[in-house]
């Protein structure tokens, strides 16, 4: 017999403060293991709300999209806009971008969700493909190509001289909430660890902690449970009166608005929009986060994308003196057999610790790492069930 | 009162005249049951009711509306549920959840955003999904995954979906197709029970004789795409063509 | 006329490539009902087949060029020319075509394992772990490859014999700007003989009919007692042969690097899907359609009406044709739907 | 969507924000002094070491060139330290360099891996900068990522000393004060090739560009057009192609009944290997037209790429920034160290990230800071010789080199693995020196030097 229940409206608030006291923190606690700088956090804000909104849509109803890198470029090119022609206040590029990412979606979407399973999934990585190779040629008078959009001083910014007085001539172009300089750094030191404590990590930090709000309410809601439905027996909802449609576009849609979102974030707090942001491994990147993490999960998606992040920045810059030094414990004779071995996985091999780590979460933890670890501790515990049920929400 | 109205009812698949001409009435509150051999049309005059097939010709009326050319979910936002042949149910949702869907359904109409209460605090709906569930003997098991009932609590539950969303027609496509005879009688129960409680019309698809003559109020009897007879369950027994057609010649 | 005729065969030359690697996808997909994300490494793998027969047979003697203090440049004298003389160049000179005896035992292990090892408990799995889990062994078969040979293309040209053009154009008395390599009109030649020879062994072989069968409903085949297992595993080899096989003989017109099969991929997907989740004309079908349909769009003629058209034709015929027909030209109903 | 709660719930966020806004701005007037800034400039070297950033692709197409790279630098750092045989220490002046570091300061380094992707590029010398401390950047195999990464070290404040990157945008419309370009460029380029293809050629040819659609691509084929039309050649016709196209007959075949006699191709890395192989197989290498017999043009040569391409090389002309052959006492020692650390002799990609790491640590000792400032001022305008392409100077106008340009061929008959390409001229600075304000190369800004803090 399986017993599952949703949580109730006072562990989700617990859940919730838990989990804002551990992103408010991340500077600190992610320090010790080397990922503490700002850009990393910044990244682990800004992928993990990107992977929670595609979670909206893939995890609720089942709709695998091969294109949602699509609408993160989308997004960053909404903002680097809005700062070239309203000014380096993100404020306004970041309500721009939600608001052309859901277009866009809408579009997208509305042409999409005519098909279902993997016909879906193919459309939806056409468009994407379609913008990448057009962003990245023809479009290059909007995009700027290969090079990347950037705003330049001789851009107009029309905002900038009323709101702020920050961007004289020639002074650097960096992105200024109502006079803070998102890239402003603050470095101290807390129990003797060096901390640096980043103004756009907590711009970003803000916004993955409402959009964790948001997703949350949405997987408690009415509208949340019909989206699961639709993902169970799309065929039932149809004689059950729901219209399938409409709510499938709109999980799309609000998905579409998270990664326009995550992707104003990455211009934030660095104005460069890059066409390769939307090429199929961006999207395929999202959709692994997801299942690695676990799909349908509130805190699994953001977990795949710390993992992935992390390997990506860290795992990638070690190098055999690095070794070497976390090493310098083993007696010599085994420390080079050691520093051999594992720099096939470190440094320009990061790419096979990721492949292998796919490999081994999905073989021993099915339904992704939230999944996985609820049944160990199952099992831990005695509390032994015989199913998983993956479509879940977890937490 | 009839509350739904069958007039010269044709479908045609390729070469097989799958419908040919049916006329038929159900009386509001009535069971009204359709027998016939297989192959005489029953499912697809039904799917003529629910959306999934439109006639070549002929109207389909249910309480003054007309359920040709619109779509499943507005035919069932207008009163009509479907109990289908194998239970069509979200195997991996829980029981509650099973019935909340349908009852979100019924308040919330096609399409709504509905994404800031939680489903837990919307007591009213809540409410009465547990009612259902009671009312059909599945409360115990609410918390349930779905997928794992037996085949028998599987059909209890899709008849729970139905009921919450209090339909004004019901249709219910061999309701106790595989079962013992010990569920088939519950489920009889279970169908006079509720349905007595409510008043809901029923229309059933049925090859036990044992549940028809149970349960109907009225008996239509389909054969080759055409209804050849209409009438209560006492005289369709008596009734040679029925005999003829459905069970191949006078009985005993 | 002229380039419309050399576009219709770069098309069909493209398409041979397409169809080819879209003819194994489709088998499991259509089979085993496996999202395989492997499938492109499965045609990395074959071209690398190609690259270890040319090592193979130009294992070397290395003579030193003695002019280089400061490193060992040398130059190689395969041991087969120093045994055999010219006879071991022409040998080595055919290191591609004889790599096929390499690459269908390799290519067929690969698979056997694969399938064995990992695959077949992913057959009951949701699409979206099979995705993971091919995609991580993907990557993994990718960083091996790397670390073995390099990132760097490696040259593997085609015997000298058909190194040259064919002129086609004086063949049928048109035009003599129209010529085209032999080596691409061999690997016309030759995947249409591997597709006509997949289609002829699925058609009138027991196995064929069984596997055939399964495509359009696969549990009344698990009903019939059949032992599906068996078959599932000579399917996923067959479809790891058809797959090295095509990536093997295509190294010549593209050199191989470890790479090659992520940017194979998605067009892989792109070319089953357009044809239909199960149906293997289909994948045929919309491997040479797209691949004629690439090259038209590639010419100057039609980019000066629709600038950057070339770049995205695939994807537009792709939304196009899934718009109009919702199973891809020849789609079953109910695969890869849910 | 419609729903009225969804918009409520939207005007929430806006709400939220400005809270959120007024919170953080609070602490920032008080925490000037708690977490004063006492550095004068960003990641000064505080101990007896200093860390420099080595980004290289290390996976993708480039991660073999990235990995050559990779060996540089380290044998770098390694001479910059006092060990090993010095290299191009010994033969680089005017020089500061004492074999003791940087500024008597050890010289440390971290890796990090570009990718060959903007975004994973910055998010790479971010973390240099962030977490490791890096006083300077360098690295990178391709334009894109050279001036993405380039615009980063502006904004942070930190040096950029750019690995390979051969676009004129680099040091034309996107140049940045605090990056540098050792390599050559399109224009560079063109300049070199035209007069050696004049006197193989001759004036009278009709060229075909096949170009990679992406801005590199467009500044080469715009240098190459130029050059060769200005000694008389026509420009038949420009054709772009898609990135990675992988199969390219479908942009060959036109170019068999276009009348050119001449392929330029506009193509790197993997699509050079692909096209070029393809062009050859084609025949048209083989083809005669108009009487003259048909050439192609690779404008741009890498020999570890150009190894992909094996026999379709020979006899073909390009241009490359150096090559291990080069008999000059610098390329002599630097090749020597190389090879006895490697086994085997640098690429011009290793060559130009050794030499971009020496240059940096020089200008350090020359302004005796690491101060991005100071560096600069040392770098601009700084005249120097024995480093493998004759005397060289860095303009101070946009920060590109200006020195020799090789002329190379595809060797008919290589003597050894390493002995693909044979050079054919050496073409001297001055005949590839442009102005500052040079068409190619206008539009952009350098602005002011950025020390970061």
């Amino acid at each position: 017999m399986k017993l599952i229940s949703q949580p109730g409206p006072k562990t989700d608030f617990s859940m919730l403060l838990l989990f804002t006291i551990v992103v408010l923190t991340m500077p600190i606690w992610l320090a010790p293991i080397g990922a503490g700088y700002p850009d990393l956090v910044q990244k682990f804000a800004i992928y993990g709300l990107f992977a929670t909104g595609f979670n909206i849509l893939f995890g609720l109803t089942g709709y695998l999209s091969f294109g949602h890198a699509a609408f993160l470029g989308v997004g960053s090119y909404t903002a680097v806009w809005s700062f070239k022609l309203l000014g380096m206040n993100p404020v306004p590029a970041v309500l721009l971008a939600i608001v052309t990412s859901a277009i866009f979606a809408l579009l997208i979407g509305y042409i999409s969700l005519r098909r279902t399973g993997i016909y879906f999934s193919i459309l939806t990585l056409a468009f994407a493909q379609m913008c990448y190779q057009l962003a990245y040629s023809v479009l290059t008078p909007i995009t700027n190509g290969e090079t990347g959009l950037r705003v330049l001083q001789s851009d107009p910014r029309i905002l900038d001289g009323v709101i702020t007085s920050q961007t004289e001539d020639g002074g650097p172009l960096i992105t200024n909430f109502f006079g803070i300089d998102m890239t402003k750094t603050w470095e101290t030191n807390i129990f003797g660890i060096d901390v640096q404590l980043n103004a756009g990590f907590y711009f970003c930090a803000f916004f993955l902690i409402l959009g964790s709000y948001i997703a949350m309410r949405i997987f408690r809601s009415p509208f949340g449970m019909m989206l699961r439905g639709v993902k169970t027996n799309q065929n039932r909802m149809n004689y059950t009166g729901v219209n399938t449609r409409p709510y499938t576009l709109a999980a799309f849609v609000i998905s579409g608005a998270y990664a326009g979102l995550a992707g104003a974030l990455l211009c934030v707090t660095d104005p460069l929009a890059g066409a390769e942001r939307m090429f199929w491994t961006a999207s395929g990147e999202v959709v692994l986060m997801v299942i690695l993490g676990g799909a349908g999960t509130l805190m699994g998606p953001m977990l795949g994308a710390g993992i992935i992040k992390y390997f990506e920045n860290i795992l990638s810059a070690f190098n055999k003196s690095t070794l070497e030094g976390m090493l310098g414990f083993l007696p010599e004779n085994m420390l080079d057999g050691t520093i051999s071995v594992l720099s096939l996985f470190v440094g320009e091999g990061w790419h096979l610790t990721l492949g292998l780590l796919f490999m081994v979460v999905v073989i021993f933890l099915p339904g992704g790492l939230v999944e996985g670890a609820k049944s160990i501790l199952l099992k831990l515990t005695g509390g032994g069930s015989k199913k998983s049920a993956s479509a879940q929400a977890a937490e | 009162m009839a509350i739904l109205q069958v007039r010269g009812v044709s479908k045609r698949f390729g070469g097989l005249q799958a419908l040919n001409d049916v006329n038929l009435s159900v009386e509001e509150g009535h069971v009204h049951a359709i027998i016939g051999p297989n192959g005489a049309g029953k499912s697809t005059l039904l799917n003529c009711f629910v959306g999934k097939l439109d006639p070549d010709t002929g109207t389909v009326m249910f309480d003054g509306k007309s359920l040709l050319g619109i779509k499943p979910y507005e035919i069932n936002q207008i009163g009509v549920s479907r109990v289908f042949q194998t239970p069509e149910i979200f195997a991996d949702l829980t029981l509650l959840e099973n019935v909340l869907i349908p009852s979100f359904a019924k308040r919330d109409g096609g399409f709504k955003v509905n994404w800031w209460p939680r489903v837990d605090r919307e007591r009213v709906v809540r409410d009465h999904a547990e009612s259902v569930l009671e009312e059909i003997g599945l409360y115990d098991k609410r918390d349930e995954v779905a997928g794992s009932l037996s085949r028998g609590d599987k059909r209890r539950l899709e008849m729970a979906m139905c009921l919450s969303q209090d339909p004004k027609l019901l249709l219910l496509d061999e309701p106790t197709a595989g079962m013992s005879r010990a569920d088939t009688n519950a489920t009889i129960d279970l169908l006079k029970r509720v349905g007595e409680a409510r008043g809901i019309t029923k229309i059933v698809i049925e090859h036990d004789m044992h549940v028809v003559f149970s349960l109907a109020d009225k008996i239509s009897v389909l054969a080759q795409g055409t209804v050849i007879a209409e009438n209560t369950p006492e005289l369709i027994k008596g009734d040679p063509r029925v005999q003829e057609a459905y069970l191949g010649g006078p009985q005993e | 006329m002229d380039a419309l005729i050399l576009q219709m065969m770069n098309g069909l030359d493209k398409g041979a490539a397409y169809a080819l690697i879209a003819l194994g996808l489709t088998l499991i997909f259509g089979t085993l009902g496996v999202v395989n994300f492997a499938h492109g490494a499965l045609f990395m793998m074959g071209a690398f087949c190609a690259v270890v027969m040319q090592k193979i047979l130009t294992l070397s003697v290395k003579v030193k060029d003695e002019s280089i203090t400061f490193f060992d440049a040398y130059k190689e004298v395969p041991y087969l020319e120093t045994w055999y003389g010219e006879t071991g160049s022409i040998i080595i000179d055919w290191a591609v075509p004889l790599s096929i005896l390499l690459t269908i035992p390799v290519m067929m292990l690969v698979g056997y394992i694969m399938e064995r090892g990992l695959i077949q408990y992913f057959y009951k799995r949701p699409h979206a772990e099979q995705i993971l889990v091919t995609f991580g062994l993907a990557i993994v078969i990718q960083e091996l490859i790397k670390s073995m040979f390099g990132a760097n293309p490696i040259p593997t040209p085609a015997p000298e014999m058909f190194s040259g053009t064919a002129p086609i154009g004086s063949w049928f008395g048109l035009s003599e700007n129209i010529v085209y390599p032999w080596w691409r009109i061999i690997y016309l030649i030759f995947s249409l003989t591997i597709i006509g020879m997949c289609f002829a062994f699925l058609r009138f072989t027991t196995f064929g009919m069984v596997v055939r069968a399964g495509m359009n409903d696969r549990e009344t085949v698990g009903l019939l007692g059949i032992n599906i297992e068996k078959r599932f595993t000579i399917v996923f080899a067959l479809a790891a042969v058809v797959a090295g096989l095509a990536g093997a003989m295509y190294t010549p017109i593209l050199s191989p690097d470890y790479h090659m099969g992520m940017d194979f991929l998605v067009l892989s997907f792109v070319v089953v899907v357009v044809g239909g989740m199960g149906s293997l004309p289909g994948a045929v079908a919309a491997g040479f359609l797209l691949g004629i349909l690439q090259s038209a769009a590639s010419m100057t003629e039609v980019k000066e009406i629709i600038p950057g058209i070339d770049q995205i034709i695939i994807y537009l015929v792709a939304v196009v044709i899934l718009l109009a027909r919702p199973r891809g030209l020849f789609g079953l109903k109910g695969v890869m739907e849910d | 969507m419609s729903d009225s709660k969804f918009t409520v719930g939207r005007r929430g966020v806006i709400k939220g924000g400005a809270a959120l806004g007024a919170g953080l701005a609070a602490p920032t007037f008080f925490s000037r002094g708690a977490f004063a800034d006492d550095h004068s400039y960003l990641n000064e070297p505080k101990g007896d070491t200093v860390t420099l950033g080595f980004n290289v692709p290390q996976t993708g197409a480039y991660a073999d060139e990235g990995a050559d790279e990779l060996r540089a630098y380290k044998l770098a750092v390694k001479h910059l330290n006092g060990e090993g045989d010095g290299g191009m220490m010994n033969t680089f002046k005017p020089s500061m360099l004492k074999g003791n570091g940087i500024l008597g300061k050890k010289v440390e380094y971290v890796t990090g891996d570009t990718q060959t992707k903007s975004d994973a590029a910055r998010a790479s010398a971010k973390r240099m900068i962030e977490k490791d401390g890096a006083v300077m950047i360098t690295g990178g195999s391709s334009s894109g990522v050279a001036i993405a990464v380039q615009s980063l070290c502006q904004e942070a404040g930190v040096i950029f000393m750019a690995g390979l990157t051969h676009s004129n945008d680099t040091t034309g419309k996107d140049k940045r004060a605090n990056g540098f370009r050792h390599f050559f460029n399109g224009y560079m380029s063109a300049a070199a090739l035209a007069p050696v293809l004049k006197n193989s050629y001759g004036t009278d040819r009709n060229a075909y560009h096949l170009t990679a659609d992406y801005t590199w691509g467009w500044t080469q084929e715009e240098s190459i057009a130029a050059s060769t039309e200005e000694m008389g050649w026509n420009t038949v016709k420009k054709v772009r192609t898609p990135l990675g196209a992988g199969d390219f007959s479908q942009y060959i075949t036109p170019v068999l009944e276009s009348g050119a006699d001449t392929l330029v191709l506009n193509h790197y890395g993997k699509d050079m290997v692909n096209s070029l192989t393809q062009a050859v197989q084609f025949g048209l290498r083989d083809k005669q037209v108009n009487g003259k017999d048909f050439t192609i043009i690779v404008p741009l040569y890498s020999r570890l790429m150009a190894q992909g391409a094996g026999e379709n090389v020979k006899g073909i002309f390009g241009s490359t920034n150096w090559h291990w052959s080069l008999s000059d006492e610098g390329s002599q020692a630097f090749v020597k160290s190389f090879g006895q650390e490697y086994g085997f002799p640098p690429s011009q990609a290793a060559h130009t990230c050794y030499v971009q790491t020496l240059l940096y640590a020089n200008a350090c000792e020359m302004a005796g800071t690491f101060a991005p400032c100071g560096v600069i001022d040392a770098l601009e305008d700084f005249e120097f010789d024995g480093l493998g392409n004759g005397k060289t100077l860095y303009r101070g106008a946009d920060h590109q080199c200006f020195k020799d340009v090789l002329v190379v061929k595809g060797k008919e008959n290589p003597s050894s693995q390493f002995d693909i390409l044979e050079v054919v001229e050496v073409t001297p600075a001055a005949q590839v020196t442009y102005s500052p304000d040079h068409s190619m190369f206008a539009g952009g800004e350098l602005g002011s030097c950025n020390n970061g803090a």
